[in-house]
């Protein structure tokens, strides 16, 4: 047991952070989030500069071999400037696709496009009558000549409108909910036949609805066998959310510290209301769940290479709970402590409230994760 | 002891549901289901329609309109009303500025406001946090100076609910800066939000909807004769207004609402490969709100039994049992709403796309169910923040 | 809806209020409770005189002609003191079977000397392997010329040691958690083939453990109809949660009380401790909770004579959850508020907190009853 | 950064379970298994192997039996013992005692009692708590007088646990009343229990236990030698001890023992027909206390590894963090076992039933299912209150 940082994470996070500090602050991410994409190609490229781009990838693509950690450690500061760039749907989802199950010619052509900052990918796998669950995929695939044809739709894909290319699922076998048949392919954003209309989330960020109509593309398109991605899809999921943990627990940590100043500084009564015991305690549950919420992205990160798939899956789903938990009690309670300004759009906290939010409705929530380790128990 | 309704009050309650289901428009209704909150339009619509019934005052005396109803007729009414669910009566003109004016309002001021008040004639707002005081209201600092028939208002209000709205403001201002305390040097004025120097700016809460404002008033005119009671006495005013304001704040008929449009939802979406509605965790949330629901349905009629008893005219204590619990419902079945939404409930939907034409980019059950979540987190601020109701019980009840 | 007492209701209350507070102080229950029995037979005569024994039977044989609601009015005094006598087990759970399912001859036989005081009861229902589950009765009773035999045993009988004559139930038909089949019986305590053994439950009141082999009974001992006792058995408990609601909002009330008066006088750190904020709020919420409970509670007795069973069902179930987490809301918070005077044996409050554990745990839990409610979601 | 355990801790992980599932004493496990509290030869018995082994005393110096374990080493034998379950080392010895004779101690006071505290040939209880104090602890009255070589001590101590058990008893006392600050006139004394004047009084506990004791001194001769550090610095030494005391503090290892002593009466009792355990709301409860579980784990962890980089001797705040959720699991795993009893664990089975000779009553797993969850509504009052522990947090490191 280690909880050391070596060397080069103490330079990794201290760098992004200060990347942050001054260039991300809450004014000018207001400016990131009016560009036409939602987010700011100038800082993306800060981000390949900074090598945070190729951060999981092998350095044979240009990355920085890095593990799920480091990923947590930038993760965690994203989560404090609440960052807006596609790194989630980009880095750790369609690259965790990449590096598990894509063939060396689809590497070498794509991951070192991604580690320079010229292309964007997102994840395209949920489905509109899908809500969690990750084998139920309507959208079909049929072979044709030597390629294949996509025909279905899919929602809530992260960063989909902005994407270069699409990381997409669809059924190639068996019925819906089936775990086997499910196929992943590499599409193209504008390829023909591909509709996206994009939106906001309710956290700023940016998310599309994509329709497949006879989306035709080559074999050397799939990635991974044929009918096998379910387990991909999985460990994409696993890395999602233990990426998305960590930037839960960087927004938790500025949240404790907005709110504290808050109570240190706002006057009523003629005292600060930090001087209210009630606050003080509340502010100190606050504390105790965001250590317990810190501690389970950390077991979180620890786990998305666990080989052992059930001590994997049963680690990540705990994880999942303990911080969606901690995000919703943190984030509700910055609010409360601040009052009316906690409910403004102009004013930091509720940000941060609604990312926590999004974070519990993503990839599954609480209640979901505790069902499926409540059905564990025996 | 008979807490079950009795042959009259179920009578009641069946006319007021047949008259909701006989007027209140489908469309308002069904985007109400879905978690919009009403427009201006149909809150006042809505009104209008009761107000032609006699049902949009019933609180007030009788030569004002009122209905002579019971409070557990009142009840009936708002419950009904907000499961159905439907606009609510604009707060600010019945419940808040009503009884006031009826109560403190000279002859003129109850014959010109009143009846506009019931018919919304005027949308009325209420000017009466500002920035520097929060839950300690009487420190506020917009400041009314007499000149001649007039008060010169400068100043600012915050967290003004509908002031974009609203064709009036009702006011506390400080007439006495050197009162001996600071709740008496307080008058309550009448504002026209058309008089020069009212500046309305928006506050977009973070469900992204424009529900409040902050107002500026710089050098505002506003004649003596709109003043309520007398000069520097209107925190006794507010006390009153505020004590009104405390009936009706446990919205059960809301957070039935929002229950039952959760298990509507659940009994159409899969979760598992079977309906949402029949996973464990599920049935055993709406099951334990289903309990804290009947609970408080309970305690709230007490505590309009024993209202209807007294006649002090003190707020009862314990309607900040109704507050705090019945906040925390709205909570909890907003959020129940939103977590049946799953992944669904995160876009805002309607954000960029109407450019893109009519073509429904979702299931209509998905339109807004996180919204109404968001805005609620504001339930345990507003109106006393539930840390205030408990300051309340304490020294009311407990005594520590 | 009406919440308004009757003069004779305002009557009984205060006179069992004002019995209490002269005759049943703290001090004197210690010493109520080692009486062989566990209870003070003397207290028991002056509930017979006062009339408490035959609230709830007809006048026609000595009662009160009272409801569920004067049950509860005396039920919450008792919960105020702390009665231990077996008012529940005789008056309540027998005597609502007596009363629901009882032939003209039996209940001429018995009520009156309930009423009188000269005869205790027992509902010998439960066993050991059934936990919560009405049905789950493998107790038996065979036919032998007129009458029966019973063979079995029967757990947790309240006040099952010290009474003249149970009520028990035995499989006359059908398997194990079949509804049919269940027959009521009544066994004098004493009877051959009746073993019992007694012992104090955690709360201080008396149970038995009750064996029954070859237990020969007559015909005229069979109480309703043959095989058709479970919706008897099934109201009697709900008239027992509805009593003990009540005695548990009594027993909340006082531990409220109570709590107050020690954060008004115990000192520490210069104050009396109730000035600190948070001692406050959390007597606050438990003012909440008491109140939601009592709301419950009364719930529960307006619906023990609801004819359609399953509205009166599903309302209790709802009791039984809302005063069962109450209870344990604000007993938890009792104690907590005492600290170490709370935990211990000499002190008031944790024979409160006791009395409302065992609540929770009688006639099935808050997981059972809000289980029951879920499975009805639909 | 690796939180998983290492190959040595691996090893030394099932050296610790080897070694207590070879000497362990079954029926002590089998009865603690049960929830049943061990008795006070069942702690000397198995701290005697311990000692034997060289494991009684792991953070004690090297030279007074120490092992020199690190501090992931110490918490994964603790665990370990207490989920076997298995009597925990008398903390009064070990984790009070100790290291604060060795710390503070003279040489002769070390040698004489060090060892014998090790091998619990001197069972030690702690009194700090009067009636009056409470959270206060600073505000102890209990007198000692200085009379030549002895002082004499006058006063009581309240919730003395195992007093009745003890051969000596460390108590801090008022050496000058007079002092500026209450904190600075207190010393602290080592004291034989058989020494003349000091009777001992049970407390029952409301799970019928006798656990707690108050312990009056009526001009108890204690010999100045028996003096730990200087005179009216005694604060100083309880502070240190309490610092030590924070260590462990989750109990991990024992809310672990009780989940799975609920699990295991969960596989074997049924419920609407089937097993408890697949009761929908069993599971999901269970469930829930994993994820809770595992949290605090790793939260520990991390405190530990963070004490193990520090030196400054201060107690770190975050182990206010392990207090409060550790008795919070506590708590809540010891309910659900009772719950998992359902009407069974709510009789005495023991009482009135010995005369009646051994056939048993009940299964024996009923035996003893509510006394934990009785007993342990103390884990969040003893050791500072779980609110005192959020002031803690709050001074240390929210700083409101």
């Amino acid at each position: 047991m280690d909880f050391d940082l070596t060397d080069d994470q103490k330079l990794l996070t201290d760098s992004v952070s200060k990347l942050l500090a001054d260039r991300y602050t809450f004014e000018a991410r207001k400016g990131f989030q009016k560009q036409p994409e939602g987010w700011s190609a100038d800082m993306w490229n800060q981000f390949a500069e900074m090598g945070l781009l190729g951060l999981p990838f092998d350095e044979a693509y240009g990355g920085f071999g890095g593990g799920a950690v480091d990923v947590m450690l930038v993760m965690e500061q994203f989560g404090k400037a609440l960052v807006l760039e596609p790194y989630l749907a980009t880095v750790v989802l369609a690259g965790t696709a990449l590096r598990l199950a894509g063939s060396e010619a689809q590497k070498s052509a794509i991951l070192p496009e991604i580690v320079g900052g010229a292309l964007k990918m997102a994840f395209a796998h949920g489905e509109q009558s899908a809500r969690y669950d990750l084998s139920d995929v309507q959208s079909t695939a049929r072979r044709s000549g030597d390629g294949w044809v996509l025909e279905g739709a899919k929602s809530v894909v992260l960063h989909g409108g902005s994407a270069d290319k699409l990381v997409v699922s669809a059924r190639t076998a068996g019925e819906r909910n089936d775990r086997d048949g499910i196929t992943l392919f590499l599409v193209d954003g504008d390829a023909k036949g591909v509709g996206r209309r994009s939106y906001q989330l309710r956290d700023g960020t940016r998310a599309a609805e994509v329709t497949l109509s006879a989306v035709q593309v080559g074999a050397d398109a799939v990635l991974g066998g044929v009918g096998d991605a379910y387990p991909v899809i999985s460990r994409v999921v696993e890395a999602g959310i233990s990426a998305l943990a960590a930037e839960v627990v960087g927004g938790m940590d500025k949240m404790l510290d907005v709110t504290l100043e808050y109570l240190r500084t706002r006057q009523q009564f003629g005292k600060a209301i930090g001087e209210n015991q009630v606050l003080q305690h509340k502010a100190a549950d606050m504390l105790m769940s965001l250590e317990q919420g810190r501690s389970m992205s950390m077991l979180a990160a620890m786990m998305v290479d666990e080989p052992d798939a059930a001590e994997r899956e049963r680690n990540i789903a705990m994880a999942k709970v303990g911080v969606g938990q901690a995000g919703k009690f943190v984030s509700q309670n910055a609010v409360q402590l601040h009052g009316g300004i906690g409910m403004t759009e102009e004013y930091v906290i509720g940000h941060y409230f609604r990312r926590a939010m999004m974070f519990d409705h993503s990839f599954g929530d609480t209640a979901y994760y505790l069902g499926k380790l409540a059905a564990q128990v025996q | 002891m008979d807490l079950r309704f009795t042959p009259e009050e179920i009578a009641w309650r069946d006319e007021v549901r047949t008259f909701i289901n006989e007027n209140l428009p489908p469309e308002i209704r069904e985007r109400m289901r879905l978690g919009y909150a009403p427009t201006k339009q149909e809150t006042i619509t809505w009104q209008r329609i009761l107000n032609k019934k006699g049902w949009a005052c019933p609180g007030w005396p009788a030569e004002f309109g009122g209905a002579a109803w019971t409070p557990i007729q009142r009840m009936i009414f708002t419950e009904e009303n907000q499961a159905a669910p439907a606009p609510e009566l604009n707060g600010f003109n019945i419940t808040m500025l009503g009884p006031v004016l009826a109560h403190f309002g000279t002859p003129e001021q109850k014959a010109y406001f009143l009846p506009r008040a019931a018919n919304l004639d005027d949308w009325w707002c209420q000017g009466f946090s500002e920035p520097g005081a929060g839950s300690d209201l009487a420190s506020l600092k917009t400041a009314a100076k007499r000149e001649g028939d007039f008060y010169i208002v400068n100043g600012q209000k915050i967290w003004t609910s509908t002031a974009h709205h609203a064709d009036w403001i009702f006011a506390l201002v400080r007439t006495d800066p050197n009162a001996r305390k600071k709740q008496e040097g307080i008058s309550f004025l009448l504002i026209d939000m058309k008089t020069p120097g009212i500046t309305v700016r928006p506050i977009i809460s973070i469900d992204g909807s424009h529900h409040l404002n902050e107002v500026f008033f710089d050098d505002v005119k506003v004649p003596v004769h709109q003043r309520i009671y007398e000069e520097n006495r209107g925190w006794d005013v507010a006390k009153y207004l505020l004590g009104n304001e405390r009936t009706g704040i446990a919205r059960l008929g809301k957070s039935r609402a929002n229950l039952n449009f959760a298990m509507d939802v659940a009994r159409n979406v899969r979760a598992g490969g079977a309906p949402l509605i029949e996973d464990p965790g599920f049935r055993q949330r709406v099951a334990q709100l289903q309990v804290d629901i009947k609970a408080l349905e309970l305690t709230q009629m007490r505590v309009i039994a024993a209202a209807s008893k007294k006649s002090d005219g003190k707020p009862d204590p314990f309607s900040s049992i109704l507050k705090v619990k019945g906040t925390e419902l709205l909570q909890a079945t907003s959020e129940l709403v939103m977590d049946t939404g799953g992944p669904m409930a995160m876009p805002i939907w309607a954000s960029e796309l109407n450019a893109l034409g009519n073509e429904p980019i979702a299931p209509e059950w998905a339109g807004y169910m996180a919204a109404p979540y968001l805005m609620l987190r504001a339930a345990s601020i507003y109106g006393g923040t539930n840390e205030i109701q408990r300051n309340i019980l304490n020294k009311a009840v407990l005594r520590l």
